[in-house]
C-alpha cells in the first residue's frame, strides 16, 4: 500500500483532465463527478469506461472530453477490460499507473455485475467508480437495480416497487480492501476518497451518487443541493469500508425529513397527493430510519 | 501524409473541444452587490472591504485606507457611532452580527499609532477654492473629501479648537481627546487650511465668503443649548447640557456639588449625567416619559444605569428652587401618558397635586439644541434647521450645508456622511455636471445567501471595565480588540455580494467553464463552454453570481 | 493400416490405453493415431477409444468401424454394448475376464482371448485399472508393438511409482499370454 | 522435433512459444486441455505471462481486449457457446483493430446441447471482422498459431485459428514441435499499434455518429481483403523457415484431372484424401479443394482453382438455417454469373454435432453428385428419427 500524506489527501484538485466540451445536460452530476475523480486521480491514470451516459456524452469522435487515456468497449465488461489492462501492465513490467474502471448503475450493478464481481474476486489492482444516477439514463430513464423505492421511471410508471441494491456491501463481502460512498456536493471528501482508494493494492470500489436533472426531474442548478439532501435525509449514507470494517461514517447532526429530498424531484411527485405525502413516503422515511439505525448516523 | 491511428483511436493531445456555450439560454455573471452593512452605514463605508483584507491578508494598513476612503474618522466613529451597520449585518439572522464597530475602532487606532497618511485621489490642485464653515464632523468630512479631490479648502471654526461636537460635546471616556486630535491632524495634512476663533457672520461677513470662494459648505451644527423656560433657569449652577459638557471638555469643570439633576432623555442628557457622576456627584435624570420614549442610544442608557444614575420617569420640572442665586432643588410634577402627540410619542399630562421637590446643587438642562444662525441668513425648515435640497444645496446659490444643522440632532457618522455627499455635490457643481454618484447595486439580504457554507460562530465582545473603576476617571470604558481577535471577527464576515474565493463555482461547474485568472486572482466564466445550468449561482454562498437572460 | 478399438467403462483408462499403444507404435518408428469416442461420459459409463497404426502418415479422422483388433476391458459390456460390431472375421478380440474364451460364447469367427486383468491389477497395482494388463496381453499376442516401447510409453506418461506398477503389470500380462492363455482351461 | 502428443497440447506448447503476455480463458469442452496446459506452463514458470482465470468467456474476451489495448500480446481460446457468448466482444476487438489470437476448438451449438464437433460456432461469427483459418490436422493447427500472431500483428486484425473439437484437440498423433529459437526468429516481438499509456494519452473505443461509422466499417472490410496477401506471404515464409506447408488461403489435392471436386474445410480433408486415393485405384477421378482461409474469403484463388471444374460438391459442418450451406453459397458466389452454364455446385451438410463422417457416406455423396446436382443434402440422416417427429 502506497503512503500519502494528509495534506496530499486533502488537497482539492482541479486539472480539467475531464475537460470542457462534453455533451452532458446542464448541471449533470455525473459529468461533475467524472471530472472530480479524474482530477483527483491525476495524469498518471487510465480510464476504462463502460457504455452509458457518461461514455456517450464524453467520448464522441473526434472530440472526446478525456485528457487521460480512455478505453471503452462495451456496456457490461468494463471491469474485465480494466483487469486486462492491469494484467498487461504487470506482464510488461510497466507502471505504476492508476487504472480506474467506471460506469453507471446499470453497467455496474446489473449487466456488468458478473464482470465486476469477477474483478473483485480476482484481486486486480483497479479502482472501480460507480456513478449512481439510479436508472438507465442513457436510454431514457428506465429502471435499474439502483432505482430507489418509489421512484418513477419509464419502466416503473407507478413508482419502483423494490428497494435499491446495496452494492457497497456486496463489494465489501468480496473481501476487497477499500469500499467507500461519496456524493458530488462534498468534492473534498470525494477527491480524498479517490486518492485514498488508489493507495490500496487490489480492487477498490467507490460509489458516487450523481444526480441526473433529466432522470430525476429537477433543474440543473439543484444537483449539488439534492445530492446533499440525499445525505441529510439519511437516504444515502456516506462511509468507508476498510478491510471489511465500516468506518469514517459521516454523521448527520441535523437530519431532515425525506420529503425535503423527494419534493425537489419530479420522479417522486406521484408520492404526494395534493401536496400530502402518501404511504410510500412513510416507507421511504422508514428506509432512512433504517440507515440511521444501521450506521448510527 | 501520416495516417491517423486505426479503429478511430485518437491522440487526445490533438482534440479540439466542442463548444457547448451555444446551448445556453441563461448566462451567469459575477456582479458585485451591496452588503447591508454598507447600505445601512450613513457614510456607506466599505465595511466588507476592510474586513476582507483583515481576514485574508491581516493587512491593517490597507484596511485603514479602505475605511478612510469614505470616513476620515475611523477611530472616532469606532467609538461613538451607534453602528447601524451591525443592525444591518446578515449574520444577525444566522447567529450574531459582526462586531464591526470595534473592528473599525481598532483599525482607526492602528492608523493613528502608525501615523498613516491619507492618499489624495487627484494629485493636481484645482483652481477652485471652497470655504467650509465649522470644523465638526460634517465640515471636516467635507473639507477632507474636497482636499483629496484636489480643491483648495479653508475651514473656519468659531471655537478655539477644531472638532465641534466631537471635541466639546462628547466626554473623554467615550472619545479620548488625543484620538480626535490626531484624526483631525491627519485631515489637515492633506493641505486643508484651518482658521479657528473666527465666527462666520460675526467676524467675517457671510457674503464675503461667497465672494472669495467658489463654493461654501456650512457645517454649523446645533451648538446652542435650548432650555424649557422654567423659573430659576438663570441661577448659578444651572447649565444647558452643552455648556456643561463643553466646560468639562475644555478642563473647566464646574463645582457641581453633592446632588446633580439632569433634565432630558437624549444622548446629551446621558453624557451630562455620566460626566457629573465622574465628577463625584449623585445624579438623577428627570424625564417626562418612560425609558421607551427616550431618544438616547440604548447602550448609553444602559451604561448610565450601570453607573448607578437614578432615572425619574413621568417627571417634569416646573421650577428651579433657589436660595439667593444658588440652586437648592428642582420642583417637579408627576406626569401620566395620554394618546400620542405630533412627535408620535405618548403625550405626558400632569397629575394634579403630585408636585415634589428633588434636592439639587446643580441642574443641567439637556433639553435640546439649536443652530446658531448669528449673521447667516437662509431658508429654514420647521423654522429650526437649514433647508437643503437633495444635493445639499441651500436656498443660497453655491452654498451647501450638512450635519446637525440640516438633519436636526443626528449622529457623528450621519454628519460625516453628509460632508462626503456635500463634497461630491460641490465637485459636481463646480465641474458643472449633475450629481455623479452612481446608483449602487441591489442590497443582499440573508434570504439571498446560501448559508450552508457558513459556520456558526459567536461574535467577540469585550466586557466594559467595572463600574467602580470607570467612575474613578474619564478613561474609556471598553478595552480594544487585540489584532488576533479582529482577524477572527473579520473572518466571520459573509462577504455579502462579493467573492471571497470559496472555489464553489470553480469546483462545482460540471462543464469546467469557470477559470481562475492567475494575473488577477479572480474567477471568470468561459462562455465558450458554460451551458448556463445555474449550479454556480445556486451554490455561491454570498450571492455574487447572477443568472441573466442570454442576449 | 491396423485399426484397433478399445471398449471399456469410464475410469478404466481406455483413452490412456489407446494413447499408450499409439505412442509405443510411434516409438517403434511407425505412424500412429489415437483418439477417444469423445463424450461427456462419467466414471462407469461405457466408452470407446481408437488406435490406428501404419507405415504411412494417417490422414483419416473417421471412427474405427472395422477394427482388426478389439480390446474389451470389461466383460459385462458384451451384454450391453455391441462390441463385436464390424470386427474383421480374421480379427482378434481380447477380453478382460477370468474365464475361458469359450465360456464367453462370443458370436464371432475372430480369435478370442481372455485374461483376468482386474484381478491382476488389484494384485499388482492395487487398483482395479486393467488397461496396462490388457495392453500387455495385446503386445504379447500380436507383437504389433514392442514391449520395450510400451514400457517407455508408460514410464513417460506416468513417471514414478504408478508407472513402475503398471510396467510390472504389463510384464506380468506379457508372460501370462506368452504361456498361451490367461486361463487354466 | 517430432513429438507424439495430444492436439490440444501441440497447440498449447506452440502458443507458449509465441510468448503471449496475457492469457485469459474460461473452460469449455473440448477446449479445456489447451487452457489447462497453458495454465500449467505459466504456473511452472515455463511461460512468462499473466494467466487470468475469468468468470465467463465474455470476460475472457474482454480481458484480452484490455490487455491488447494496453500493448500486450494477448491470447484466448474457446468454442461453441463460449464463442457465441464472446460475440459482442469479438466485433469490438475487430473494430478496435486489436491483433488478438483466438483458438476455436470447433463444436456444435445448443439446442439441443451437444459437445461434439462441427463448425457452426466459428461460422456463426464469420462477419465479426476476424481472420479465420481452419486446420486440417494437429500439425497445421500448431503451425497456424505461429503464423496467426504474425498475420494478426501485421494487419492489426484479430485472428481465429479453428480446429475441430475432439477430432483434433483430443487426437494423439505425431506433431513436429518447433524449437523456441526458431519461433522467436520467425515471430518478432509485438509492436503494438495502440498503447493505452498515460505518457501518450489516447482514446480507444470512441463512439462514431453517422458521419464516421460507415467509413470505419469499410476500412475494416478492405483491411480483411488486403490481409489475403499477408496470409499467403506468412504461409510462404513459414514454409521457408520450417520446411513444411501450413496455412495459406487454399489447398488442393489431386485437382488437376478430377471430374468431381469436393470442397471442404478442416479435419475431414484427411478422410477425404484417403477416399480420393481409393477411388483413384478404382479409376474414378475425384479432387479436393480445401478452404484454409474462410475469412477473408479467397474468391480469386477459388475461382482460379475451380474455373474448369464442372462438378463441384461443397461439404461443410455448418448450416445457415433457412438458407443452407454457408461455404457452399460463398463458393457459388465465387464464379462470375452466366459463366460456364451447366456447372454443378452441390451442397452437403455433414458431421453436425459430431456425427461421424464415414468413408461410405462420402462415397455415396460422390456417386450421387456424379449423377445429379444436389441443391442441399444432409449426409447420413437417420430417417426414422425424422419420421417420428413433426416439422
Amino acid at each position: 500500500m502506497m503512503e500519502l500524506h494528509e495534506e496530499d489527501l486533502n488537497r482539492v484538485e482541479k486539472k480539467n483532465l475531464f475537460a470542457s466540451g462534453h455533451r452532458a445536460c446542464g448541471g449533470c452530476g455525473q459529468a461533475l463527478a467524472a471530472r472530480l475523480v479524474a482530477d483527483a486521480a491525476g495524469e498518471n491514470t487510465i480510464a476504462c469506461v463502460a457504455t452509458g451516459c457518461l461514455e456517450i456524452f464524453s467520448s464522441p469522435y473526434p472530440d472526446p472530453s478525456w485528457r487521460i487515456p480512455f478505453l471503452h468497449s462495451l456496456f457490461e465488461n468494463v471491469s474485465a477490460v480494466a483487469s486486462g489492462v492491469e494484467a498487461a501492465y504487470k506482464a510488461m513490467n510497466k507502471g505504476p499507473v492508476n487504472i480506474i474502471a467506471m460506469g453507471g448503475d446499470g453497467s455496474t450493478a446489473d449487466i456488468g455485475f458478473q464482470s465486476i464481481s469477477g474483478m473483485f474476486e480476482r484481486g486486480h489492482n483497479v479502482l472501480y467508480v460507480c456513478y449512481d444516477n439510479e436508472a438507465y439514463m442513457n436510454t431514457g430513464v428506465q429502471r435499474s437495480s439502483f432505482t430507489p423505492y418509489g421512484a418513477k421511471t419509464t419502466t416503473t410508471p407507478m413508482g419502483n416497487p423494490t428497494r435499491k441494491k446495496n452494492l457497497p456491501m456486496l463489494a465489501a463481502v468480496h473481501g476487497i480492501p477499500y469500499v467507500a460512498t461519496a456524493t458530488v456536493d462534498d468534492y473534498r471528501d470525494l477527491q480524498r476518497k479517490v486518492k485514498k482508494a488508489l493507495t490500496f493494492e487490489g480492487p477498490k470500489y467507490l460509489h458516487v451518487l450523481a444526480p441526473c436533472p433529466l432522470g430525476w426531474g429537477h433543474s440543473g442548478d439543484l444537483s449539488v443541493l439534492i445530492s446533499r439532501l440525499a445525505k441529510d435525509t439519511c437516504l444515502f449514507p456516506v462511509f468507508e469500508i476498510i478491510n471489511g470494517s465500516v468506518t469514517n461514517i459521516q454523521k448527520v447532526p441535523h437530519k431532515k425529513p425525506v420529503e425535503e429530498y423527494l419534493n425537489l424531484q419530479a420522479r417522486f411527485k406521484h408520492l404526494f397527493k395534493k401536496g400530502e405525502p402518501t404511504g410510500m413516503v412513510a416507507e421511504i422515511q422508514e428506509i432512512a430510519n433504517q440507515n440511521i439505525e444501521r450506521f448510527n448516523l | 501524409m501520416d495516417k491517423l491511428p486505426l479503429g478511430l483511436a485518437l491522440d487526445l493531445r490533438r482534440v479540439v473541444p466542442y463548444k457547448t456555450g451555444s446551448w445556453r439560454t441563461m448566462k451567469p455573471l459575477y456582479i458585485m452587490q451591496t452588503p447591508p452593512c454598507t447600505h445601512s452605514c450613513p457614510i456607506n463605508n466599505d465595511i466588507r472591504g476592510f474586513l476582507r483584507v483583515l481576514a485574508d491578508k491581516q493587512d491593517y494598513t490597507e484596511a485603514w485606507h479602505i475605511l478612510t476612503r469614505t470616513n476620515p474618522f475611523p477611530a472616532t466613529c469606532g467609538r461613538v457611532c451607534p453602528h447601524p451597520c451591525e443592525d444591518g449585518c446578515n449574520r444577525r439572522d444566522f447567529d450574531t452580527p459582526l462586531a464591526i464597530n470595534s473592528s473599525e475602532r481598532s483599525v482607526g487606532d492602528y492608523g493613528l499609532e502608525h501615523h498613516l497618511e491619507h492618499r489624495k485621489e487627484v494629485l493636481a490642485t484645482r483652481k477652485e477654492k471652497v470655504a467650509v464653515v465649522g470644523s465638526g464632523p460634517a465640515g471636516l468630512s467635507c473639507a477632507f473629501h474636497l482636499a483629496k479631490r484636489g480643491f483648495a479648502v479653508k475651514v473656519f471654526e468659531a471655537a478655539r479648537e477644531p472638532g465641534g461636537m466631537m471635541r466639546y460635546g462628547i466626554p473623554a471616556y467615550r472619545l479620548p481627546k488625543d484620538v480626535l486630535q490626531r484624526e483631525i491632524e491627519a485631515i489637515l495634512k492633506l493641505g486643508v487650511e484651518l482658521e479657528c476663533n473666527v465666527k462666520v457672520g460675526v467676524n467675517i461677513p457671510f457674503d464675503q465668503l461667497r465672494h472669495d470662494y467658489q463654493a461654501v459648505f456650512l457645517g454649523l451644527g446645533a451648538q446652542k443649548g435650548a432650555t424649557v423656560g422654567i423659573p430659576g433657569e438663570d441661577a448659578r449652577n444651572v447649565f444647558t447640557g452643552l455648556e456643561f459638557l463643553k466646560a468639562v471638555n475644555i478642563g473647566k469643570a464646574p463645582e457641581v456639588g453633592r446632588n446633580v439633576v439632569v433634565v432630558g432623555g437624549g444622548n446629551t442628557a446621558m453624557d451630562c449625567a455620566r460626566v457629573a457622576k465622574r465628577l463625584g456627584a449623585d445624579v438623577q435624570i428627570v424625564y417626562r416619559r418612560t425609558r421607551v420614549e427616550m431618544p438616547a442610544i440604548t447602550a448609553e442608557i444602559d451604561e448610565a444605569m450601570e453607573e448607578r444614575i437614578m432615572f425619574r420617569y413621568h417627571t417634569n420640572p416646573i421650577k428651579i428652587i433657589t436660595d439667593e442665586d444658588k440652586v437648592v432643588g428642582l420642583l417637579c410634577v408627576q406626569m401620566e401618558l395620554k394618546e400620542a402627540d405630533a412627535s408620535g410619542r405618548a403625550r405626558p399630562v400632569p397629575i394634579p397635586g403630585s408636585e415634589s421637590v428633588i434636592p439639587a446643587d446643580t441642574v443641567i438642562m439637556a433639553t435640546g439644541q439649536e443652530v446658531d444662525y448669528d449673521g447667516i441668513d437662509l431658508a429654514k425648515r420647521e423654522n429650526r434647521w437649514i433647508s437643503a435640497d437633495e444635493f445639499l444645496m441651500t436656498s443660497v446659490d453655491r452654498v451647501f450645508a450638512g450635519g446637525d444643522a440640516v438633519l436636526g440632532l443626528e449622529t457623528v457618522s450621519a454628519a460625516i456622511g453628509q460632508g462626503l455627499r456635500a463634497a461630491t455635490a460641490i465637485e459636481d457643481y463646480l465641474e458643472g455636471h449633475v450629481e455623479s454618484s452612481l446608483a449602487s447595486p441591489p442590497v443582499v439580504y440573508f434570504k439571498d445567501l446560501n448559508s450552508y457554507y457558513y459556520n456558526r460562530k459567536k461574535r467577540i465582545s469585550k466586557e466594559a471595565i467595572p463600574v467602580h473603576e470607570r467612575l474613578k476617571s474619564f478613561n474609556e470604558i471598553y478595552p480594544p480588540f487585540d489584532p488576533g481577535e479582529i482577524v477572527q471577527e473579520a473572518n466571520r464576515c459573509f462577504s455579502c455580494g462579493l467573492c471571497f474565493d470559496c472555489k464553489n463555482c470553480l469546483m462545482y461547474c460540471p462543464d469546467n467553464a469557470v477559470n481562475l485568472v492567475p494575473a488577477t486572482g479572480r474567477y471568470e466564466f468561459d462562455y465558450d463552454f458554460c451551458k448556463g445550468c445555474g449550479l454556480c449561482v445556486r451554490e455561491c454562498p454570498c450571492h455574487y453570481i447572477q443568472l441573466t437572460l442570454e442576449k | 493400416m491396423i485399426e484397433i478399438r478399445i471398449h471399456g467403462r469410464g475410469g478404466q483408462g481406455n483413452v490412456a490405453a489407446a494413447e499408450l499403444l499409439a505412442n509405443a507404435a510411434f516409438m517403434d518408428g511407425k505412424y500412429a493415431q489415437a483418439f477417444p469416442s469423445f463424450g461427456a461420459e462419467r466414471i462407469g459409463a461405457p466408452v470407446q477409444a481408437f488406435v490406428r497404426i501404419d507405415q504411412h502418415p494417417i490422414r483419416t479422422r473417421e471412427e474405427v468401424r472395422q477394427p482388426d483388433y478389439l480390446i474389451v476391458q470389461d466383460r459385462y459390456l458384451i451384454d450391453s454394448v455391441p462390441v463385436l460390431d464390424g470386427l474383421k472375421p480374421d480379427g482378434l478380440v481380447i477380453v478382460n475376464a477370468d474365464t475361458c474364451p469359450e465360456d464367453l460364447q462370443l458370436k464371432t469367427t475372430a480369435t478370442v482371448a481372455t485374461i483376468p486383468a482386474t484381478e491382476i491389477a488389484l494384485e499388482i497395482i492395487g487398483k482395479p485399472i486393467p488397461n496396462a494388463i490388457m495392453i500387455g496381453a495385446f503386445c504379447s499376442i500380436t507383437g504389433l508393438v514392442s514391449l520395450e516401447a510400451v514400457q517407455r510409453a508408460i514410464r513417460e506418461k506416468f513417471p514414478g511409482k504408478t508407472g513402475e506398477n503398471n510396467v510390472a503389470a504389463l510384464e506380468r500380462a506379457h508372460e501370462i499370454m506368452q504361456k498361451g492363455t490367461g486361463q487354466p482351461c | 522435433m517430432l513429438k507424439y502428443l495430444e492436439g490440444s497440447h501441440a497447440v498449447s506448447q506452440v502458443v507458449a512459444m509465441c510468448r503471449p503476455q496475457v492469457i485469459s480463458a474460461y473452460p469449455i469442452t473440448p477446449q479445456t486441455h489447451i487452457v489447462e496446459d497453458l495454465a500449467r506452463l505459466v504456473g511452472e514458470g515455463k511461460l512468462e505471462a499473466e494467466f487470468i482465470n475469468v468468470e465467463s468467456e465474455f470476460s475472457a474476451a474482454s480481458v484480452i481486449l484490455g490487455a491488447s489495448a494496453a500493448g500486450a500480446r494477448a491470447y484466448t481460446t474457446t468454442t461453441s457457446q463460449g464463442l457465441l457468448l464472446m460475440t459482442e466482444v469479438l466485433y469490438c476487438i475487430a473494430g478496435m483493430r486489436l491483433p488478438i489470437v483466438l483458438t476455436c476448438a470447433n463444436r456444435a451449438i445448443s439446442a439441443p446441447l451437444n459437445i461434439w464437433n462441427d463448425q457452426q460456432d466459428s461460422m456463426t461469427v464469420r462477419d465479426a471482422g476476424w481472420i479465420q483459418l481452419y486446420a486440417e490436422d494437429n500439425q497445421e493447427a500448431a503451425d497456424l498459431h505461429v503464423q496467426a500472431f504474425k498475420i494478426a500483428e501485421a494487419t492489426s486484425l484479430p485472428m481465429m485459428v479453428c480446429m475441430d473439437g475432439f477430432i483434433l484437440t483430443h487426437a494423439f498423433e505425431p506433431v513436429d514441435i518447433p524449437e523456441q529459437k526458431e519461433v522467436d526468429a520467425f515471430l518478432p516481438s509485438f509492436k503494438p499499434q495502440h498503447i493505452i499509456d498515460p505518457r501518450w494519452p489516447r482514446a480507444l473505443g470512441l463512439y462514431a455518429d453517422p458521419r464516421f461509422y460507415m467509413e470505419t466499417r469499410y476500412i475494416l472490410h478492405r483491411a480483411l481483403e488486403k490481409s489475403e496477401e499477408v496470409i499467403k506471404q506468412v504461409s510462404a515464409d513459414f514454409a521457408q523457415a520450417f520446411g513444411r506447408n501450413s496455412g495459406g488461403l487454399i489447398k488442393t489435392y489431386k485437382l488437376e484431372d478430377a471430374d468431381v471436386v469436393i470442397v471442404t474445410m478442416g479435419s475431414v480433408a484427411g478422410t477425404i484424401k484417403d477416399l480420393i486415393d481409393r477411388l483413384e485405384t478404382a479409376g474414378k477421378h475425384v479432387g479436393l479443394l480445401q478452404i484454409c482461409s474462410f475469412r477473408p474469403f479467397p474468391k480469386q484463388e477459388v475461382y482460379r482453382a475451380l474455373k474448369n471444374k464442372m462438378n463441384i460438391v461443397v461439404l461443410e459442418k455448418a448450416v445457415s438455417l433457412g438458407r443452407g450451406g454457408i461455404l457452399a453459397s460463398d463458393i457459388r458466389w465465387s464464379f462470375p454469373r452466366a459463366e460456364q452454364p451447366g456447372r454443378r455446385i452441390s451442397s452437403y451438410i455433414a458431421g453436425l454435432g459430431g456425427r461421424n463422417i464415414s468413408t461410405d457416406g462420402l462415397m455415396e455423396m460422390v456417386n450421387r453428385v456424379s449423377k445429379e446436382h444436389v441443391e442441399l443434402a444432409f449426409l447420413g440422416l437417420n430417417k426414422e428419427i425424422i419420421a417420428e417427429r413433426d416439422l
